[in-house]
């Protein structure tokens, strides 16, 4: 797993770039608060009303959906992968149409998730 | 093992420092490019002292004068999560690079460099991977900033990524169909038969109809027109990142000059090859420069669509994200899978 | 080397940490969380076991669970949505008109 | 070795401390991105004992997608903070803390009877198809494990169907 030690070093150092950064222009820049530089803009006008207010509900049915098929790609990923060795060796040659069909019928499945979403509107953002 | 982790360290700071003066010389590009496309002649000022270098010292004044801004949190915002949003989009974006080959390997004074910083198992998933975790930094920012220009910014934004994000992870699958591996080392050291020219874009006819829909979910992900909704100008200022400013706004637009570099990087090695080219055997110095000219050619098309195509309407892009893009790339599986079934 | 103990034990406090916030919490949303992280503790067993004994099977395990847990945070935050449309609160202690 | 025993540490004490980070935030925002530190955390766990694909995937499915939607949640309903509990019986709380202890020492007492502390050998000549890989994910979901697979599809179609008619208003 010595493959992954590159990973915590460049988090490591991602970090500290980032707070360099942060800490630098805290530093280097002056700081001359206003009333209306700390104001929410809202295009130079008094802000109305609170930004935290209810969002639609479709951002979650969206992300949702995302988390269906994101699903399927992870699912995806291994066959896809071995897909072709199994296909081109010969201890798996007899599993070859089973591979091909199992995850034909695993996309049929999400497939009809897509078409229900698409069916119910979830995907129309002008109405 | 000293010598590994010292081999490793040299090669994230120098892989850390090409990229930081990549992102600045790919924004002035991005300006050249549009001044250029506009018939305009684009910044050409600054240099050094009496000499103008056609504007070469420009990011360097950009930097210095973005770290002279007032730096404002405003009175509302959630102060922590506030400064903690920039990071969490900038350092995931300068995280994947290590995973991506840029040469194949060089010798100096007897010491065999490869000219990548580590190989994984599992190199693509880990691009994927960290993909997914950038939306944080824009979800973070929009509502951290108690701003409504923000918070819609912010919310249109990550639905938008992560409904591409879809798109771009299904295409990739297509992609591993042929190759058989996440590893991005072997990835592209399978495609350098026939004189370096063996490409999987030149191999399997049909990746590139993949390429499309990866390269449209790219730029869809790195927030580039025709897809810029989340900071759509005329309707939201400048979304997600309206109340950033001085060197906290600087770490979002190095985020999204990362991934678009990162994303034209991933193209290039999954497409074209890597640093795959003629002569590439016998002269492998050419590999980082054949690789260089491949991605500043993938990130000049995206520039030059930008200058090209008016933005979409939000549902416009839902629509084909979701209607076209994702059907297309789960039809690309069945048909790439069917081939490799019958065919071999 | 980390021995295995460490891992199991590291899983067994995360797991414990999890169920006194199912206890504890009182927000829906929280204890969901909590739930959650229950579920990863038990992951980091199966995973870490898989690793020691040499054998897949733990990791597709949790693959699934994975997938599992996926579908349960979907409906689950489903129903918090429409209990909190109805209700203007997610307090678990105000939401029992199921009790008798 | 010790670099191991350190990086294990490391990586559980963030899981823990973020898991504590739950249970101490009011706020349900916080307490998510506690809980994705814990994920992260985890995650460089899992690539400690080899599973890498599975690291990789915590990471995508975990962090990067059901983390989102809880978060979407989150935000777009504007949960109000957790109100401090109130106190039934203050009593039990004392007697909690020694029956914690005691199930901690009995814990520990217990896992010191397990003496696996090697992972086995990655077969020379083909790492790439070593347990945790990619190539040994495939082969034994796609086979030994078809069935739950294969459930999987429809217990997420069932998902999708069962949320959008739970978050779904008529008319909406």
């Amino acid at each position: 797993m010595v493959n992954y030690v590159p990973v915590l070093l460049i988090l490591i150092i991602a970090l500290g770039m980032a707070a360099v950064i942060i800490i630098l222009s805290k530093l280097a820049a002056k700081s001359r608060p206003t009333r209306e530089k700390l104001m929410p803009y809202e295009c130079g006008v008094e802000p109305v009303g609170t930004a935290r207010e209810r969002q639609s509900v479709k951002f979650y049915l969206v992300a949702m959906a995302f988390l269906l098929f994101d699903i399927e790609a992870v699912f995806l990923v291994p066959w896809a992968v071995v897909f072709r060795d199994v296909v081109r060796s010969e201890a798996y040659r007899h599993l070859k149409y089973v591979f091909y069909g199992e995850m034909m019928v695993f996309m049929v499945v999400l497939f009809v998730g897509l078409i229900y979403v698409w069916r119910k509107g979830i995907l129309e953002w002008n109405k | 093992m000293t010598n590994l982790l010292l081999e490793w360290v040299i090669k994230t700071i120098v892989i850390l420092f090409i990229l930081v003066t990549a992102v600045a010389y790919v924004t002035l590009m991005e300006r050249k490019v549009m001044a250029w496309i506009q018939m305009r002649v684009g910044p050409n000022r600054v240099g050094l002292g009496k000499f103008r270098l056609w504007g070469l010292m420009q990011p360097l004044a950009d930097g210095l004068k973005m770290i002279f801004k007032e730096d404002i949190i405003p009175l509302q915002a959630n102060r922590w999560l506030y400064v903690l949003a920039p990071a969490l989009s900038l350092i995931p974006a300068l995280m994947t690079f290590i995973v991506i080959p840029y040469g194949s390997h060089i010798t100096i004074f007897g010491y065999t460099i490869e000219l990548h910083v580590t190989r994984m198992n599992v190199g693509l998933l880990y691009v994927l991977a960290l993909t997914s975790v950038g939306v944080y930094g824009i979800v973070l920012a929009g509502w951290s900033s108690n701003n409504k220009y923000s918070l819609m910014g912010g919310l249109r934004s990550s639905a938008q990524m992560i409904s591409y994000e879809l798109a771009l992870g299904l295409s990739i699958v297509s992609v591993l169909l042929y190759t058989g591996t996440l590893d991005l080392v072997e990835i592209v050291e399978a495609q350098s038969g026939f004189h370096g020219l063996a490409w999987n874009i030149f191999h399997y006819p049909l990746l590139i109809l993949v390429f499309v829909i990866f390269y449209i979910a790219s730029l869809a992900e790195t927030n580039r027109t025709p897809f810029d909704l989340p900071e759509a100008d005329s309707e939201l200022v400048a979304g997600y990142h309206t109340e950033y400013s001085s060197m906290k706004f600087v770490m979002f637009q190095m985020a999204e000059y990362l991934n678009l570099i990162t994303a034209s990087s991933i193209a290039t090695t999954l497409f074209f090859g890597g640093w795959n080219g003629p002569f590439v055997g016998r002269l492998p110095l050419l590999g980082p420069l054949y690789f260089t000219v491949k991605v500043l050619a993938l990130i000049f098309l995206a520039m030059w669509i930008r200058y090209t195509v008016p933005r979409f309407r939000y549902d416009q892009l839902m629509r084909f994200g979701w209607k076209f893009l994702l059907p297309a790339s789960i039809v690309n599986i069945i048909i790439s899978s069917t081939v490799i079934l019958f065919m071999r | 080397m980390v021995p295995l103990s460490w891992y199991l034990g590291l899983s067994a406090l995360l797991f414990t940490i999890g169920t006194v916030g199912v206890f504890i919490k009182r927000n829906a949303i929280t204890i969901f969380l909590c739930i959650e992280l229950m579920l990863n503790a038990v992951n980091l067993t199966l995973v870490s076991l898989s690793g020691f004994f040499g054998d897949v099977g733990g990791q597709l395990f949790v693959f699934i669970v994975m997938t599992v847990a996926a579908a349960e945070a979907a409906v689950g935050l489903a129903i918090i949505i429409s209990i909190f449309r109805n209700r203007e609160s997610l307090n678990v202690d105000e939401i029992d008109s199921l009790k008798y | 070795m010790e670099l191991e025993k350190l990086l294990f540490i490391v990586f559980a004490v963030i899981a823990i401390a973020s898991a504590l980070n739950i249970l101490l935030q009011r706020n349900p925002l916080y307490s998510a991105l506690s809980l994705i530190g814990t994920l992260l955390a985890l995650s460089a766990l899992y690539v400690t004992v080899r599973a890498e694909f599975i690291a990789a995937v915590q990471i995508v499915v975990y962090a990067g997608a059901i983390m989102v939607l809880f978060i979407f949640v989150i935000m777009l309903l504007n949960i109000p903070k957790d109100q401090p509990q109130i106190e039934k019986q203050k009593a039990l709380r004392y007697l909690a803390i020694p029956f914690a202890g005691l199930m901690i020492a009995e814990m520990f007492y217990v896992l010191r009877w397990i003496r696996l502390s090697t992972l086995p050998p990655v077969p020379a000549g083909n790492a790439e198809q070593a347990v945790g890989t990619t190539w040994s994910i495939g082969t034994r979901l796609f086979t030994d494990y078809l069935l739950p697979f294969e459930v999987t599809s429809v217990l997420i179609l069932m998902a999708v169907v069962g949320a959008m008619v739970l978050a779904r208003r008529e008319g909406d």
